[in-house]
């Protein structure tokens, strides 16, 4: 009987026949194609649940499935790779298939009320690019392979460029598409020869081996790079080592582009010129978590080279604590939310770096419910203010909208990382993880991720402060227009999503309480089991990457093991405490601060550090000096170069020859006694060359 | 002697039949117009006819003697006649063929382009009787008669050229052509004197057993008379140095003249530099290998090299299209003179044949395009590239025909010329002379800048208000196609005479 | 006793080059082809001399020819100079230059 | 054999057709046209169907669709009439008659003037494209090669924009005299063939030449140093038409000119002629050499992508921007073909398709606004997503797949590309070189997406005071078809790779005489 893996595909077939259907039909629809989209997401989510409860064994015997289900390109000549399409669905698949059918699902909801009743036009279009998003990355998720991960990953960016341009009569819009898909393109650009190099280097691309009746049929690159390591193998002139760690760093060029990790951060924030519901779907729970789960996805091929991990550990908390500074002096609502989440998935980032494979993915989850609630909120609010999103021009909106507020605090709360809320539970974990392997690790790498762990640790407060800052500007003191006096209701479909969210954000955490579970001995870390897979046999077998292995790994290649200093569980308390405090020291000086009737800017306090901040430390500056600065003189010149000297050249010729040509013809003087002379002389000539130089004579 | 021609035998004359039927023509043109009450009033029909009728016959006549083989291996072999002073084979009548067709389109043509003119009869007689000395030429295979032929076709092409008598142009054409022409003759007739000095003989045959055993005479006044020779025949090529006549007379002449004068005359010029060069004297330029005594091969090299880049270049920024068409025949025949200077190849029949091909095409295209200047001159449109604006737009047809003989003459797929100037391309590679295959590549792209010029004036420019063309003569309207038809089918048809011309060129290399 | 070869050779080159100089000094249509004629008569002394030389005919008979061919080229040149004179009244070679480049 | 197959039908419908289009009034010629170039689209789609080809058509692979006439003899080589068609030529006929029926609809609206040349013009190219993806007998071959130029002359000359008739005769001295060089090239390889060659047979050269030692001297030059010579003569003719850099220049003034239709068919299969050939001649007969000097090859094709690119970038016209981007796309064969991998022949080949159809859709997109707006100024458009949603829509994703978008053919082209070339052990540093060559995809990314920017999306204005409405259904309709088939081959690329695949194989398999490098 068929499984719930042979639906895996509908998942994202789902979606894909809503793209269609809202493109071409919508606009006959009486919701412009939101009927398609939502039934297509509820689809697919009841289909994820049904998967992820088979992966749990509830539903059937077979835990994992891994299956190339078609072949893209044939490579019929020996050394001619073949390029596959597959499906990977394992623990991690099966809970961001959940994560990504969930939030799409309740964005198309909110999308009812922040598109439809706000009159917008060509809903069509905006419902087929959620539509294709949803599809794009849901196949994304389940690719069992670098190249198909590839191809959805660019195809979620094509989705990204035409939804955050979708208001494209302004000026705004079009332009933060283009540079949203620009920078990316960067990364991916790296990403590409990674994937190339990836096949080229093992003949395959796949995440995990394929197994029938539990011989391997198919092995895996991350597989047969530990066995090159083992063996010593060199690729193109490079030890095995230094090979995977190229190869490694140019995917995490694809990465860094897409989760916003410094330095390819940039495009975010200007993504914020697209439809609310967009933010939170795209540039905040899923897409941008792209990057991060393919870290995750290829974790076994990363914990092959040290370097690799300190690089992404450095970059992501780095990225923390940059982006949380910046997220301080934001005025506009989303703007401050598009920091926060560059900061957040520099977390995930410092967690995978330093080994934390779980908190990672901990803090994926928790961070994709609890930033979609934030951004819905802040969409009901702009609703509200009526797409006014200046915090400054906000204020009280506490009481006259009580469901925004209730659920944008809890948010607010598992944003900061405020216990029990669910940031809390996976940040610490995050931080923890950091600082364990920190100490535990041989070498520089211990060294790194310490150095990592600190700027994350300092994050935390900034964090705290930048969240309350926008929730007391937003909600608290009194109403400073008359739009927020009287803002505008909002219907049930804002509310419902938002509700949703919020009871989300506020007990999600309970999946993965380690503390507890490590104080009270009590097995209720079920996120870490659900990773950890059992001891022997399973789905870990088969897929290889389970958390057995990828433990084994840390441990044997690359040398990272955990230590407490203090002790287990003091440490566990202590780190848990240090970054509780920092947050709620963030959260007392943002009260303090803004918790008044009439709030005021403290920015100029920060001196000189507030220029830099405004400016984003001349990030965007310094990028645009690239691109126009540079890159366009250099065109131009190249251009001057061509029609000049290149093409110079060859009009050169034609007019050289014409001249000599307006010459030539000279000789007919038309006096025929010339003519009689050149003859002689040329007679003459002949004479002396062949008869008399010619040795005749 | 007698001859097995077609399982007949007959005399051995019957072998010249084609030049014999261009000689009687030519005297019963004189005889019908003699015969008329009042000189110079015969019916423009019966004289165009009946010199058409003898053209044709010997083209004809020549081509189906090819296709039997007389004269040729596989037929009755190299005819002899009169002890050697002419010789019947390929390669003559292949010339024969050449000479026969443009001479039959040229006076076709005239029919229409005489119209109201005086004197037509004299007209079409001088034009038979050069086409009789010409055809003379291809046989002439002694230096004696070589030289009467020539002057055979000489003498009456000054008259042509000169004919229009009230013409500034025409007359000045004339002069010119005459005088270079006086000058060349003497040179040449000189180099014979020499030649005949050294090897005592005139007969070409002769001359090569005589200098094979080495002359009693300093070979220093063998060279000078190889090298006089050569010029000699530089001016019937209208070649480099001896070209100068070239573009005044094709200018001023009227334009049936200068098609006949740049495609017969041209090809018989060659067809007896070939024989001349090629019988006597193999040896002298090392053909037979061992170093040369006079180094004739390297000589018409040059003038090969500098006769198609001169053609070319002041082709290129003409005004005229009629003299830019001279000059563009005094280029071709450069490309021609590949086939007397890329000798050094290991397969000289390919090269020769590749030459010979090239002067059986250009008899076509070059022809035509003259033909079509007559039709211009005919409709009194003016003579330079402006006048031809637009002109698609009122003679769609023969500016069609046009295109077909300039693209062809450019060496573009849509006629014959595509695959001989390929083929000349090809003998200066197989003779690994790169310079020859240099020029040839810069003077062809130069070439098909100012053919495409015209092309441009007729398809692409737009017409001038007061462009008119009220007739549509019927006579150079036919020649005109029929030229551009040939022009076209030797692309595909082109192997119809091509095995006989490699074959008639392999002959003479033995 | 014979006149040796070489200065029958010598002699003809003489009037062969007095021949040449004439075509390029004269501007005379009528000059420039007796010019002509006399390049052509030297070209009839070799051919004579080296028929001696070589004890056959040929040469001989050729140089025949060739006067012949020489009287009808001047007969033809005469003509056009008349039609020369009537178009640019004038038989200055060097005036009949409307045409050139 | 038989003597009319399919390829013999396709070449007298085109040039019948092309005859009698010639004689029908203006009104109705293009409609005549476009149903008579149905036929061959028909005809080539059943031979797709019907194709039974196998290996490679130079390499003593089974032919498709053969057929061999005599036709001249010339000295002591003998010319012939031989067509036919193996997994290379096949799908690039194929592209040849379904583009020029789109072109031919495409034309529809904006040739209004002297149509029924203009329309029997394109039939000819048509033919003359036919005979040189079918031709396998060298001066047949050459023959269509050289008469591609005459109808295009005209079809630049007089239908063209202000510049036209420089552009006209820039293209058409400028390929003719690369001919000419290629022509000597080869034919001194011929002539060092000597005796064991009295064929001008492709099939009979390249095995010649393969199977290595049949070469003499000629004039004195060595063997080695002959297929040195032959193989530079004939890259540099070749490399005219393709375009490479430094040889370029007649591209982007030519497509400027052009109008609409002709540049479809400029970019979308002439060019492709020129890397056709390499692929023919100097990859295949020469291999030895091309490997030798992979170094200086892959440099052209490496500095054509990046040049190109940042040329395009510095352009204000969109079809300029095209044009400097075809050159870039053309690169990427150059690094393909130069691999010599089984992925890096293939994937040269089928972005020889996959660009054909792309560029052909990018310019007939570009038309289609132009037709509107009668500008092609990035300055002078702002803003037209409004009021031509249907084109703009398809020019977006047209961008897209010129950017290499995944599921489309583009990106299946240039990664199998990446693919061969990153494996290569010919081009020195593959890994390096390859990687430079990629950053193509990023600039190409950045004028596009700027172009667009600039040009649909943003606030409504026209320098050029026309009303802008949507363009009509048969200006839009060839577009979809295009889209249609860039889709479907990204998609399911098998549909053309396989043929493509088992035909290039067998250019990897002969063991090597070892070349001469230029330095």
């Amino acid at each position: 009987m068929a499984g719930a893996f042979d639906f895996v595909p509908a998942i994202a077939a789902l979606p894909l026949l809503a793209f269609v259907v809202s493109l071409f039909a919508g606009q006959y629809m009486p919701k412009r194609g939101a009927e398609a989209g939502i039934l297509a997401t509820a689809g697919s989510l009841v289909l994820s649940i049904w998967t992820a409860l088979t992966v749990a064994g509830i539903t059937g015997s077979a835990t994992s499935y891994n299956e190339n289900l078609y072949t893209w390109v044939a490579g019929v000549a020996d050394g001619a790779v073949t390029l596959r399409l597959g499906v990977l669905v394992d623990p991690l698949t099966a809970l961001m298939l959940v994560i990504v059918s969930l939030i799409a699902l309740l964005v198309h909801v909110f999308s009812l009320g922040y598109m439809n009743d706000e009159g917008e036009t060509g809903l069509p279009r905006y419902y087929a690019g959620l539509g294709l998003f949803t599809a794009s990355m849901l196949a994304f998720v389940f690719s069992n392979n670098l190249l198909m991960a590839f191809m959805f990953f660019e195809l979620v960016g094509l989705c990204s460029y035409l939804l955050i341009g979708f208001w494209f009569r302004e000026d705004g819009p079009p332009s933060a598409a283009k540079k949203a898909f620009l920078v990316t393109r960067f990364g991916d650009y790296f990403f590409l020869i990674g994937v190339v190099g990836v096949f080229a280097t093992f003949g395959t691309g796949l995440f995990a081996p394929i197994t029938e009746g539990g011989t391997v049929v198919a092995e895996s690159f991350p597989q047969m790079a530990e066995h090159a390591l083992e063996d010593g193998e060199s690729f193109f002139g490079y030890s095995a080592q230094t090979w995977i760690t190229i190869l490694g760093m140019l995917v995490l060029g694809g990465v860094v582009g897409k989760s916003a990790q410094f330095p390819l951060h940039t495009w975010l924030p200007d993504a914020m010129e697209g439809p609310t519901p967009v933010s939170a779907l795209i540039h905040a729970a899923t897409m941008v978590a792209a990057g991060v789960y393919l870290v995750a996805r290829m974790y076994g091929f990363y914990l092959l080279s040290p370097t690799a991990l300190a690089v992404i550990a450095l970059i992501g908390g780095f990225t923390a604590l940059f982006a949380a500074t910046m997220g301080v002096v934001k005025q506009e609502l989303k703007q401050v939310l598009a920091y926060s989440t560059i900061s957040q998935y520099g977390y995930m980032m410092l967690a995978l770096g330093s080994g934390g494979y779980v908190a990672a993915v901990f803090h994926l989850t928790t961070h994709a419910i609890f930033k979609a609630l934030l951004f819905l909120g802040a969409g009901s609010v702009i609703i509200a203010m009526h797409h006014n999103e200046n915090m400054w021009d906000m204020g009280g909106l506490k009481d006259r909208m009580p469901v925004t507020y209730w659920t944008f605090l809890s948010g607010s709360l598992a944003l900061a990382g405020i216990v029990p809320f669910a940031g809390f539970w996976s940040k610490d974990e995050v931080l923890f993880e950091a600082l364990i392997h920190g100490f535990g690790s041989t070498g520089t790498l211990g060294t790194m991720f310490l150095v990592a762990y600190a700027m994350g640790l300092l994050a935390v407060f900034f964090t705290g402060f930048y969240t309350f800052r926008m929730v007391y500007l937003t909600f608290h003191g009194d109403a400073r227009t008359d739009v927020a006096r009287d803002p505008e209701p909002v219907g049930w479909n804002v509310k419902g999503p938002l509700s949703v969210l919020g009871i989300g954000a506020a007990t999600v955490g309970l999946i993965n309480m380690k503390p507890i579970a490590d104080l009270t001995g009590l097995h209720i870390d079920f996120l870490h089991k659900w990773l950890l897979g059992p001891e022997e046999g399973g789905w870990p077998a088969l897929t290889s990457t389970g958390l057995h292995h990828y433990e084994e790994l840390m441990h044997n290649v690359a040398g990272i093991d955990p230590a407490y200093p203090l002790g287990e569980t003091t440490t566990l308390l202590v780190s848990a405490l240090v970054s509780l405090s920092l947050a709620l020291a963030g959260v007392l000086v943002a009260r303090s601060l803004y918790n008044e009737p009439e709030p005021v800017e403290h920015t100029d306090k920060l001196g000189g550090a507030k220029t830099l901040l405004m400016h984003n430390y001349y990030q965007d500056e310094y990028q645009v000096w690239l691109a126009q600065g540079v890159t366009v003189p250099l065109a131009r010149a190249a251009d001057k170069f061509d029609q000049g000297v290149v093409d110079g050249v060859v009009n050169g010729i034609s007019s050289v020859s014409l001249f000599t040509g307006s010459r030539f013809r000279r000789i007919q003087s038309g006096v025929v006694t010339n003519y009689a002379a050149l003859m002689t002389l040329s007679l003459v000539l002949l004479l002396v060359v062949f008869v008399v130089l010619g040795g005749g004579v | 002697m007698v001859v097995d021609i077609a399982g007949f035998q007959v005399a051995d004359w019957v072998a010249l039949v084609p030049s014999l039927i261009l000689g009687v023509t030519a005297m019963l043109l004189f005889i019908v117009d003699s015969i008329e009450p009042r000189p110079g009033t015969s019916s423009n029909t019966v004289l165009a006819g009946l010199s058409t009728l003898g053209a044709l016959g010997a083209f004809l006549v020549a081509g189906y003697f090819l296709v039997l083989g007389v004269g040729q291996p596989r037929g009755t072999g190299a005819v002899d006649l009169f002890n050697g002073q002419l010789v019947v084979d390929g390669m003559s009548l292949f010339f024969v063929v050449i000479v026969g067709s443009v001479t039959a389109l040229v006076t076709l043509a005239s029919y229409d382009y005489l119209e109201g003119q005086e004197y037509q009869a004299e007209y079409y007689g001088l034009v038979i009787m050069a086409a009789t000395g010409m055809s003379l030429m291809a046989s002439a295979n002694s230096l004696a008669t070589i030289f009467v032929s020539l002057e055979l076709s000489s003498l009456p092409s000054y008259a042509l050229v000169a004919f229009l008598k009230k013409n500034r142009g025409s007359v000045e054409g004339g002069l010119k052509y005459l005088l270079v022409g006086a000058l060349s003759s003497s040179v040449l007739v000189y180099g014979i004197s020499l030649v005949y000095a050294a090897s005592g003989s005139l007969q070409l045959n002769a001359v090569a057993d005589a200098l094979a055993g080495g002359s009693s005479v300093p070979v220093g006044i063998l060279g000078v008379g190889i090298i006089m020779v050569l010029l000699g025949f530089a001016f019937k090529t209208a070649s480099v140095p001896f070209h100068f006549w070239a573009p005044e007379a094709y200018e001023g002449a009227p334009a049936p003249v200068s098609a006949f004068l740049s495609s017969a005359s041209k090809a018989a010029g060659f067809v007896v530099a070939f024989r001349v060069f090629l019988t006597a004297f193999p040896e002298v330029g090392g053909l037979a290998g061992g170093d040369p005594m006079v180094d004739w091969v390297t000589a018409v090299t040059v003038l090969a090299v500098v006769t198609m880049t001169v053609g070319n270049f002041a082709a290129a920024t003409q005004e005229k299209v009629k003299r830019m068409l001279a000059y563009s025949s005094v280029g071709h025949a450069g490309y021609a003179l590949i086939g007397l200077a890329a000798l050094n190849a290991p397969d000289q029949g390919f090269v020769l044949g590749a030459s010979m091909m090239h002067l059986l095409v250009y008899g076509f295209m070059n022809t035509g395009a003259f033909l079509f200047i007559a039709l211009t001159e005919h409709w009194g449109i003016g003579r330079t590239f402006q006048d031809f604006n637009g002109l698609s737009t009122q003679a769609p047809l023969a500016c069609a025909a046009m295109t077909v003989f300039l693209f062809s003459l450019a060496g573009l797929p849509i006629g014959g010329g595509f695959i001989s100037k390929l083929y000349l391309l090809a003998a200066t590679a197989q003779a690994g002379s790169w310079l020859l295959g240099a020029a040839l590549i810069v003077n062809s792209a130069l070439s098909l800048f100012y053919y495409s010029r015209v092309v441009k004036a007729m398809w692409i420019e737009d017409p001038s208000a007061d462009l008119e063309v009220d007739s549509y003569p019927s006579s150079l309207y036919a020649a005109v196609v029929i030229a551009a038809f040939v022009t076209f089918a030797l692309l595909p048809a082109f192997g119809l005479l091509s095995p006989s011309a490699f074959d008639a060129a392999s002959v003479l290399f033995g | 006793m014979a006149i040796q070869t070489q200065y029958f050779l010598l002699l003809s080159a003489a009037v062969f080059c007095i021949g040449v100089y004439g075509i390029l000094t004269r501007r005379n249509a009528l000059v420039f082809l007796m010019s002509v004629e006399l390049m052509l008569n030297a070209a009839n002394i070799n051919l004579v001399a080296f028929s001696f030389h070589h004890g056959n005919l040929t040469g001989q008979v050729f140089s025949l020819f060739t006067m012949a061919l020489a009287a009808a080229e001047v007969a033809i040149g005469i003509g056009i100079v008349l039609v020369l004179y009537r178009n640019f009244e004038d038989i200055d070679v060097t005036k009949a230059a409307t045409m050139r480049w | 054999m038989p003597v009319a197959g399919p390829i013999e039908a396709l070449l007298a419908v085109t040039l019948v057709g092309a005859l009698a289009v010639f004689l029908a009034p203006d009104e109705w010629a293009g409609k005549l046209a476009t149903a008579i170039s149905l036929v061959p689209v028909a005809v080539s789609a059943w031979m797709y169907t019907a194709f039974d080809g196998a290996g490679n058509a130079l390499l003593g692979g089974d032919l498709a669709f053969e057929s061999t006439i005599g036709w001249v003899q010339l000295g002591r080589y003998e010319l012939a009439y031989h067509v036919g068609l193996d997994g290379i030529s096949m799908p690039l006929l194929l592209l040849t008659t379904v583009l020029t029926t789109l072109a031919l609809v495409s034309s529809w609206t904006p040739i209004d003037e002297r149509q029924s040349q203009f329309y029997g013009l394109m039939l000819l190219m048509e033919a003359s494209l036919i005979g040189v993806f079918s031709a396998l007998d060298f001066f047949m071959w050459l023959v269509f090669w050289e008469a591609v130029l005459i109808p295009m002359y005209f079809l630049i000359g007089v239908w063209g924009g202000p510049r036209r008739k420089y552009a006209a005769i820039k293209f058409f001295v400028y390929t003719n005299v690369a001919t000419l060089i290629m022509f000597v090239g080869f034919m001194a390889l011929v002539f060092g063939l000597g005796d064991s060659i009295s064929t001008f047979d492709m099939p009979e050269i390249a095995q010649a030449l393969r199977a290595g030692g049949n070469l003499s001297a000629v004039a004195g030059i060595q063997p080695a140093n002959l297929s040195l010579i032959a193989f530079t003569l004939m890259f540099a003719g070749f490399a005219v038409k393709v375009p490479v850099f430094p040889v370029h220049t007649w591209l982007p003034d030519a497509h400027v000119e052009a109008p609409t239709p002709v540049s479809v068919m400029l970019a979308g299969v002439l060019l492709k002629m020129g890397t056709y050939a390499l692929l023919r001649f100097n990859f295949t007969m020469l291999r030895e050499v091309a490997e030798a000097n992979a170094a200086i090859i892959v440099a052209f094709g490496v500095l054509s992508i990046i040049y190109g690119a940042m040329l395009a970038l510095a352009q204000q016209d969109l079809k300029r921007i095209v044009a400097y981007s075809s050159i870039s796309s053309m690169g990427y064969v150059i690094v393909g073909l130069v691999a010599f991998t089984p992925h890096g022949f293939g994937g040269a080949t089928f972005q020889m398709i996959s660009h054909g159809l792309i560029s052909g859709l990018m310019f007939m997109t570009v038309g289609v606004i132009y037709n509107e707006t009668h500008t092609r100024m990035v300055g002078d458009i702002s803003g037209i997503a409004d009021r031509m949603p249907w084109a703009v829509g398809i020019f977006v994703a047209a961008a897209f797949g010129y950017m290499g978008l995944p599921f489309m053919a583009g990106f299946a082209a240039e990664y199998l590309i990446f693919q061969g070339a990153f494996a290569s052990s010919v081009i020195p540093a593959a890994p390096l070189v390859t990687g430079v060559a990629m950053f193509g995809i990023v600039i190409v990314a950045g004028y596009l997406l700027w172009a667009m920017q600039r040009t649909l999306f943003g606030e409504y204005s026209l320098a050029t005071d026309y009303d802008v409405s949507r363009a009509p259904v048969h200006d839009v309709a060839p577009l979809v078809v295009l889209l249609a088939l860039v889709i479907v081959l990204g998609v399911r690329p098998g549909l053309v790779y396989q043929m493509i695949q088992d035909a290039v194989n067998p250019l990897l398999d002969t063991a090597l005489q070892g070349g001469v490098a230029l330095w």
